[in-house]
């Protein structure tokens, strides 16, 4: 706590930007990236506040989902500071930034192929229960049924009540992103991270994938979206940073986005807003 | 636990049983009914289930378990040696230090994946035993392999060629010439052995069973399908890996023991590369990932090993006596080509045949012939890409 | 230092063959992402090309001996070949003296022939399936091939003789001003040239011929170079049969040093194995860095100074080297990110 | 002819007579474990005998293996009066008569050794077990045969060595069930070592190159001693693996050791490869402290030196026996070996031959095949014809003392065969030893009941 206290007050006071967030959960902190010279990112500060669903906008190869990585441990920053709760992210593996409570739901599906959808659920929620590792061989897995119960309805929410038996590689590309979906909202993370939840999905299904998204939000979960849909971005995001060329050009609400010269700029020709 | 079995499950394991208790006399035609060949088929199938739980769930292939079944022979030995001629500490010791020797050699290697992470298992099995061949001829008794001898007469004989025994001696247990190993006065050589390996067999085969159908082994399955995602959803896979080498590797440290106890000598070649390749094949024969599977391809390569390469030119012309001479020439010739000393040919073929024709080994020949019965036409073939093949939905 | 510069000789001598080996096996992996257990059975086969070749050319009549007996006090049945007949003792001689040079030519045409017909009628269908299926599938060929070679050629070691002129030893010493102790095969030397040749006429190829280009393009990223429309299956049958043809000529090169018999192959498979991985899986210059490496370090691990301070190193340091390299650096010497670690 | 006709019998019983209740019964109830009316193990019933002939049909030993199983087969035919009787003829004992052993015809069973101890005790346990054999014989290696007579004497059968030199075999792991005809490595280093003297002179200094394993070092202890007696100095002597197939590592140290003789304790396919790579570094032409350097394989193989071709000439070793011998027995054995495969045979070949031969011979003479009898008739036997001139089966040991060949790879080989000639018969008495030397304990006959 104590480092992230300083951290915290360090940045508040050399930058002066946005003093003290008391709800704040997720605080990225001046944070580099380069790859071979190429800088991903650079001086990027980002806070995410309890409860919000932040929405991280850019054009292509403006290292949204270098950030992510590096949120998640894939990627370690060449300098700079993600701070979770407290905890500094940095440094850590993926399984204990997992453990600490940010779930990652991935752009291209992850899912476990052999695996039906039904396990595919539970696995998450085991690791929620029993943590990183615990040494079970004698307990069933047919006898979890509880975290069955929970995953069924879960599943249900996503719309995959009916596959729930099904292989994970029989599934659409679709179903597997509902199901990448599933997998992170069973875990009842802290922190939600949401890499493009809707690509590739057509419009009716987006659309069901946003009331969802909307409904865990009165949960009051905590969300951070990259997306490249709008009508998304503007139907969920409660605050929305712009990225461009590895650096933050814009942050503040939906509005103020919409109406920001800069964001224009840089996504003209690119996206319709 | 057990509550959780499913009925088929259950079913599985009495069948299971069964088959195995009845080897004596369902294997009587095809004349493997003998002690120590149906031994070796219970031994092996305990290697090569506990080979299914490292290989078969998580996906790692360890081209090094011989050497786990050798720390245990070796340790069987000298606990015939040292304590006494009953099996249950040989046992306890052998699981324990084949055991330590899994935690060691795991550790170090499962830093490593793939191919990496076969090739640093090979290594240490071969490191081991060449070692056990030469320099540790002390400890190993070289290429002449370890053995149970008669007590020593004095401290001067090294403990190699004289035992001590210590807790026989002190229960003053009598002794003619050099004891056989035995179950608290049962003889462990001959029928008496089998049933013990058997029984054995089928609680080795029950624990499995459990762990394949445990929250232990659905994380083992997750590695295997995407150890990535299972890093992301905050599972630390490492001792998971570690859980299921050393098991596995205790499993071919009770099979090691048991090949000492049946026949108590241990040899270095048990640990030889080629060693660890058998029981490879042994479970991608029979259908990783499969309960059954491994057991019956421990099975198949036994059989070839013993029985086929005893076929000589005298035992087919037995066996074709009723074709006319010259066909009978012509056919025992074609045939001796792939049994007696071709057996491995016969090996060979069958390996490749398998793979190309079943790629989930014997047991995926079982679940089309289910299949096909069921259907009562001929089977679809089975998607082997793992990728999506549906649309887009909508 | 005598001795240290002689096991410096062993030690690239050695690893000339190693690397030889590796290098097709560590092509076929890279490009075709096949694990070949049957590529010890190659080189095995390319050192019978060589035995082949000495037999066909000792193809005889039979000429009954008027004063000689055998072994049953029958006269004896001489044979004379038939080339001794056509050509005359000289250049039949000196066919038979050169015939493991000369069955170089023989070896390649016959390795790329089974080169080619193995990928196409067989590695071809194991591209997507899993090493494992790939491993079980080539073992199993590499002991179909041995037994096939078992049955005609038998179980013993065949004596393959290098030409006469290079049979004996060279005096190194003499060349370089060390001592007169300083001598070294002839054939070692050769055996040396002709690896380091071979590498670098395989690095060559690769390097400046568009082939090699899309070749290790491939070895990159295999799905872009599909991509782009480029014929890449018959460029892998091309590469496969290049790999069996690299294994194939250092076998029968080897033979004067090793008599060869029908299991060579698998004497050289983990060995050559470790070699691959300990370069990097999927890399040629990981794979002669490695070959050369271990080559000398096994070279030096044997020297009896060092035996006596570290009992049997000589027997493990191979794989002793392996379990270092691969702890310090996860994919070997030069071997990239992701490829075989899944 | 023995394995597949009960179980195809019983095949047939199958699909005839189904549930018949002779069926259902194992073979354990019918036979063997319970039925106690026999007085040794595996006695035969019918009107036939059955041997169990284990030898190396796979690894780098098959050819040998199969020259073993050669001879077995043609020493089976002599047993049952079928082709010429070979040393039937010769052998000082007449007990046989050519129709069988105690009236019993010759069958026989074979397995694979794969010069695995492992494997070989499954194979001669399925022998055993399984096929009802009462002897079991062959093998090519010490390591095959200690581990293949330690179960024999177990299972309390009778196990007729094969070729096996350690002196382990009849010495530390002896056993009363296990007899052996080879030589061993300490009659190899009393018989090599005069001839050595005369060759070479007293003055020499000897380097090792040793197969790093019990036969090799047993090899290793038994020439230094027996050089070293003589005068000779030991350089060095230097373990090499097993099958390490480039021996140019450790060849390249003797050329600046010293040392004016290389002794190649190695055997099989380490023996040709390290023989072909010695001659290759031109040790054989090198001078060294002023005389001619030399090397030494003290134990030959001639199917094996056939590996090493031309490489083998004047290079002294010795050997159990030898097709060119000139004896009644040698000839009479090479005659009906050679009609018969077109080839003469190996020193393997005919340690086998005899081993089958004493063994059904010393049955004859027992009247039984129960392993007590069979075997106190083979201890303190004394034959000849035999081809190695008289010889002793010594009861202390239960090892044969004969005379050893000293033989010397042959200059100008008239054919592929000649590649050794007899440069010395070292005579019985010289290689004789005091068994307790080696050590080891017979203990008691085991019978198997």
């Amino acid at each position: 706590m104590s480092v992230a206290e300083t951290i915290r007050d360090d940045v508040a006071g050399e930058r002066g930007f946005q003093s003290d967030i008391p709800d704040r959960v997720l605080h990225i902190d001046d944070v580099h990236k380069s790859f071979a010279g190429l800088h991903a990112l650079s001086n990027v500060d980002l806070d995410v506040r309890q409860g919000e669903t932040h929405a991280i906008i850019g054009p292509n190869g403006a290292g949204k989902s270098t950030l992510l990585n590096v949120c998640v441990g894939r990627i370690e920053p060449d300098r700079g500071a993600v701070v979770f709760d407290g905890d500094a992210l940095t440094g850590k593996s993926p399984h204990e930034i997992n453990q600490l409570g940010v779930a990652r739901v991935f752009q291209t599906p992850e899912v476990f192929l052999d695996l039906s959808v039904l396990e595919n659920v539970m696995v998450p929620a085991l690791s929620r229960r029993d943590g990183h590792f615990k040494l079970n061989p004698f307990t069933a897995f047919s006898g979890e049924t509880e975290i069955r119960d929970e995953a069924e309805a879960v599943i249900a929410d996503v719309g995959l009540k009916n596959r729930i038996h099904m292989t994970a590689s029989s599934l659409s590309r679709g179903d597997k992103r509902r199901l990448e979906l599933a997998m992170g909202l069973i875990q009842h993370p802290k922190l939600l991270l949401l890499d493009e939840p809707t690509a590739g999905m057509a419009r009716h299904d987006t659309n069901a994938t946003i009331d969802l998204l909307r409904k865990i939000k009165e949960r009051g979960m905590t969300k951070v979206i990259i997306e490249h849909d709008m009508h998304v971005v503007f139907s969920l995001a409660d605050r929305i940073s712009v990225l461009a060329g590895g650096r933050i050009i814009a942050q503040g609400s939906p509005e103020e986005i919409k109406n920001n010269p800069k964001v224009k700029e840089a996504y003209l020709g690119e996206e319709q807003v | 636990m057990l509550g959780t079995f499913s009925r088929s499950d259950w079913l599985l394991l009495v069948i299971f049983s069964a088959v195995v208790l009845t080897l004596p006399w369902t294997l009587e035609p095809i004349g493997a009914a003998y002690p120590d060949l149906l031994q070796k088929f219970a031994i092996y199938g305990i290697f090569a289930v506990g080979f299914n739980i490292l290989f078969g769930l998580t996906g790692y292939l360890s081209f090094g378990h011989a050497a786990f079944l050798g720390v245990g022979s070796y340790a069987a030995v000298w606990s015939f040696k040292l304590l006494t001629m009953n099996v249950l500490p040989a046992l306890a010791l052998s699981i324990a230090i084949a055991g330590v020797f899994a935690l060691l050699i795991g550790y170090i290697s499962l830093r490593r994946a793939g191919i990496y992470f076969s090739i640093l298992t090979l290594a240490f099995a071969q490191m081991s035993y060449n070692l056990a061949y030469s320099v540790l001829t002390p400890i190993t008794n070289g290429e002449t392999g370890l053995q149970v001898r008669a007590i020593r007469k004095s401290a001067e004989v090294s403990l190699r060629d004289g035992d001590v025994r210590i807790i026989d001696q002190a229960l003053g247990i009598p002794e003619v010439g050099v004891p056989i190993t035995n179950l608290f006065g049962m003889k462990m050589s001959g029928y008496p052995g089998f049933y013990f390996c058997a029984v054995l067999l089928i609680v080795c085969f029950f624990i499995a069973m459990c762990i394949s159908r445990s929250n232990f082994g659905m994380m083992l399955k997750a590695i295997k399908s995407n150890q990535n995602r299972l890093n992301y959803t905050g599972i630390h896979t490492r001792p998971y890996l570690i859980a299921a080498f050393v098991i596995s590797g205790m499993y071919a440290g009770l099979a090691g023991s048991l090949l000492s106890i049946t026949d108590p000598i241990a040899g270095a070649e048990r640990m030889q590369w080629t060693a660890s390749g058998e029981v490879v094949l042994m479970t991608i024969l029979g259908g990783a990932g499969t309960l059954v599977g491994p057991v019956l391809g421990a099975g198949l390569i036994k059989y070839a090993e013993q029985k086929v390469s005893s076929w000589n030119e005298g035992i087919l012309h037995g066996a074709f006596s009723f074709l006319p001479e010259p066909v009978q020439d012509f056919v025992v010739e074609f045939f001796s080509f792939f049994v007696g000393e071709g057996w491995h040919l016969t090996l060979g073929l069958m390996f490749m045949i398998i793979v190309i024709f079943l790629p989930g080994g014997v047991m995926e020949g079982f679940r089309r012939l289910r299949r096909a019965f069921a259907n009562g036409a001929s089977p679809p073939p089975r998607p082997v890409a793992t990728t999506t093949p549906i649309a887009e939905r909508d | 230092m005598d001795a240290i510069f002689l096991q410096i000789l062993n030690g690239l001598d050695k690893g000339g063959a190693y690397a030889l080996i590796a290098l097709g096996l560590t092509l076929v992996f890279g490009t075709l992402g096949v694990v070949n257990f049957a590529h010890g059975a190659l080189f095995m086969l390319g050192a019978f090309c060589a035995v082949t070749l000495n037999r066909l050319l000792n193809i005889s009549f039979e000429r009954v001996s008027e004063t000689e007996k055998d072994f049953l006090g029958n006269p004896r049945v001489e044979k004379v070949p038939y080339i001794e007949q056509w050509f005359g003792p000289d250049l039949a001689g000196f066919l038979l003296d050169w015939s493991v040079p000369i069955s170089i030519l023989l070896t390649i045409v016959v390795m790329a022939v089974i080169g080619v017909a193995m990928e196409r009628g067989l590695i071809k269908h194991f591209y997507k399936r899993p090493h494992a299926d790939q491993i079980l599938v080539t073992f199993g060929l590499a002991i179909v091939l041995q037994e096939i070679v078992r049955h005609y050629f038998g179980a013993n070691p065949i004596p393959q003789p290098a030409p006469d002129i290079v049979a004996g030893a060279a005096n190194v010493g003499s060349w370089l001003g060390l001592g007169d102790n300083v001598i070294y095969p002839w054939w070692r030397l050769v055996y040396f040239l002709f690896s380091a040749l071979v590498i670098f006429a395989v690095f060559a190829f690769l390097q400046f011929t568009t082939f090699g280009m899309v070749v290790r393009a491939g070895m990159q990223d295999r799905e872009t170079v599909g991509l782009l429309g480029i014929n890449i299956q018959r460029r892998f049958t091309v590469v496969f049969g290049l790999a069996a043809v690299v294994a194939g000529v250092a076998g029968a090169m080897y033979t004067p040093i090793l008599p060869p018999d029908y299991h060579m192959g698998m004497d050289f498979l983990v060995l050559s194995f470790v070699v691959v991985v300990v370069g990097g899986m999927g890399s040629l210059g990981g794979a002669v860095l490695a070959g050369f490496v271990l080559g000398i370090l096994q070279s030096f691990a044997s020297m009896n100074e060092i035996k006596s301070i570290l009992p049997g190193i000589d027997q493990i340091i191979v794989y002793l080297v392996a379990v270092i390299v691969l702890l310090t650096r996860p994919r070997g010497l030069m071997g990239r990110r992701g490829v075989a670690e899944e | 002819m023995k394995i597949l006709y009960p179980n195809r019998r019983k095949i047939l019983q199958l699909g005839a007579a189904a549930g018949a209740a002779t069926l259902a019964t194992p073979h354990f109830f019918s036979r063997g474990a319970f039925a106690q009316s026999m007085d040794y193990r595996n006695a035969p019933t019918g009107d036939t005998v059955t041997l169990g002939f284990n030898v190396p049909q796979t690894g780098a030993y098959a050819d040998e293996g199969a020259d073993e199983l050669r001879a077995y087969q043609l020493a089976v035919e002599h047993l049952n009066g079928e082709g010429d009787g070979g040393m039937l003829n010769t052998f000082s004992s007449k007990a046989l008569e050519g129709n069988g052993i105690n009236g019993k015809k010759v069958a026989f069973v074979t397995g694979d050794t794969q010069t695995k101890s492992d494997a070989a005790r499954a194979s001669a346990k399925r022998m055993i077990e399984n096929d009802d054999a009462v002897m079991i014989t062959g093998g090519s290696s010490s390591g095959v045969a200690i581990a293949v007579q330690g179960l024999c004497q177990e299972a309390g059968v009778i196990f007729m060595a094969g070729l096996t030199h350690s002196n382990d075999t009849t010495g530390k792991d002896k056993r009363a069930n296990g007899f052996r005809h080879f030589f061993n490595t300490e009659m190899t280093g009393a018989a090599l070592a005069p001839v050595l003297k005369n060759a070479y002179g007293t003055d020499r200094k000897a380097y090792h190159l040793t197969a790093d394993y019990t036969w090799g070092w047993s090899q290793e202890e038994s020439i230094k001693k027996y050089t070293e007696g003589l005068g000779w100095e030991t350089v060095s002597a230097v373990r090499t693996p097993l099958g390490a197939g480039d021996f140019s590592q450790y060849l390249t140290p003797v050329l600046n050791s010293g040392a004016d003789v290389l002794v190649l304790n190695h055997y099989g396919k380490d023996m040709v490869n390290s023989l072909t790579q010695a001659v290759q570094f031109g040790l054989r032409d090198k001078q060294v402290n002023g005389k001619d350097f030399v090397i030494v394989v003290p134990l030959y193989s001639r199917l094996m030196a056939q590996g090493a071709g031309e490489n083998v000439k004047g290079i002294f070793g010795s050997t159990n026996w030898h097709w060119s011998l000139q004896d009644e027995g040698s000839k009479a054995f090479v005659k009906s070996f050679g009609e018969k495969y077109g080839f003469p045979p190996s020193q393997a070949a005919h340690t086998c031959y005899s081993q089958a031969l004493l063994y059904a011979d010393a049955c004859q003479r027992a009247g039984t095949f129960q392993p007590s009898e069979v075997g106190k008739a083979l201890e303190g036997f004394e034959f000849d014809g035999l081809g190695n001139g008289p010889v002793l089966y010594r009861a202390a040991d239960h090892q044969c003392f004969k005379d050893v060949l000293v033989v010397k790879g042959k200059e100008n080989p008239s054919s592929e065969f000649d590649l050794l000639e007899v440069v010395e018969v070292t005579p019985r008495a010289q290689v004789e030893y005091d068994p307790e030397l080696l050590g080891g304990e017979l203990g008691p006959y085991n019978d198997g009941v």
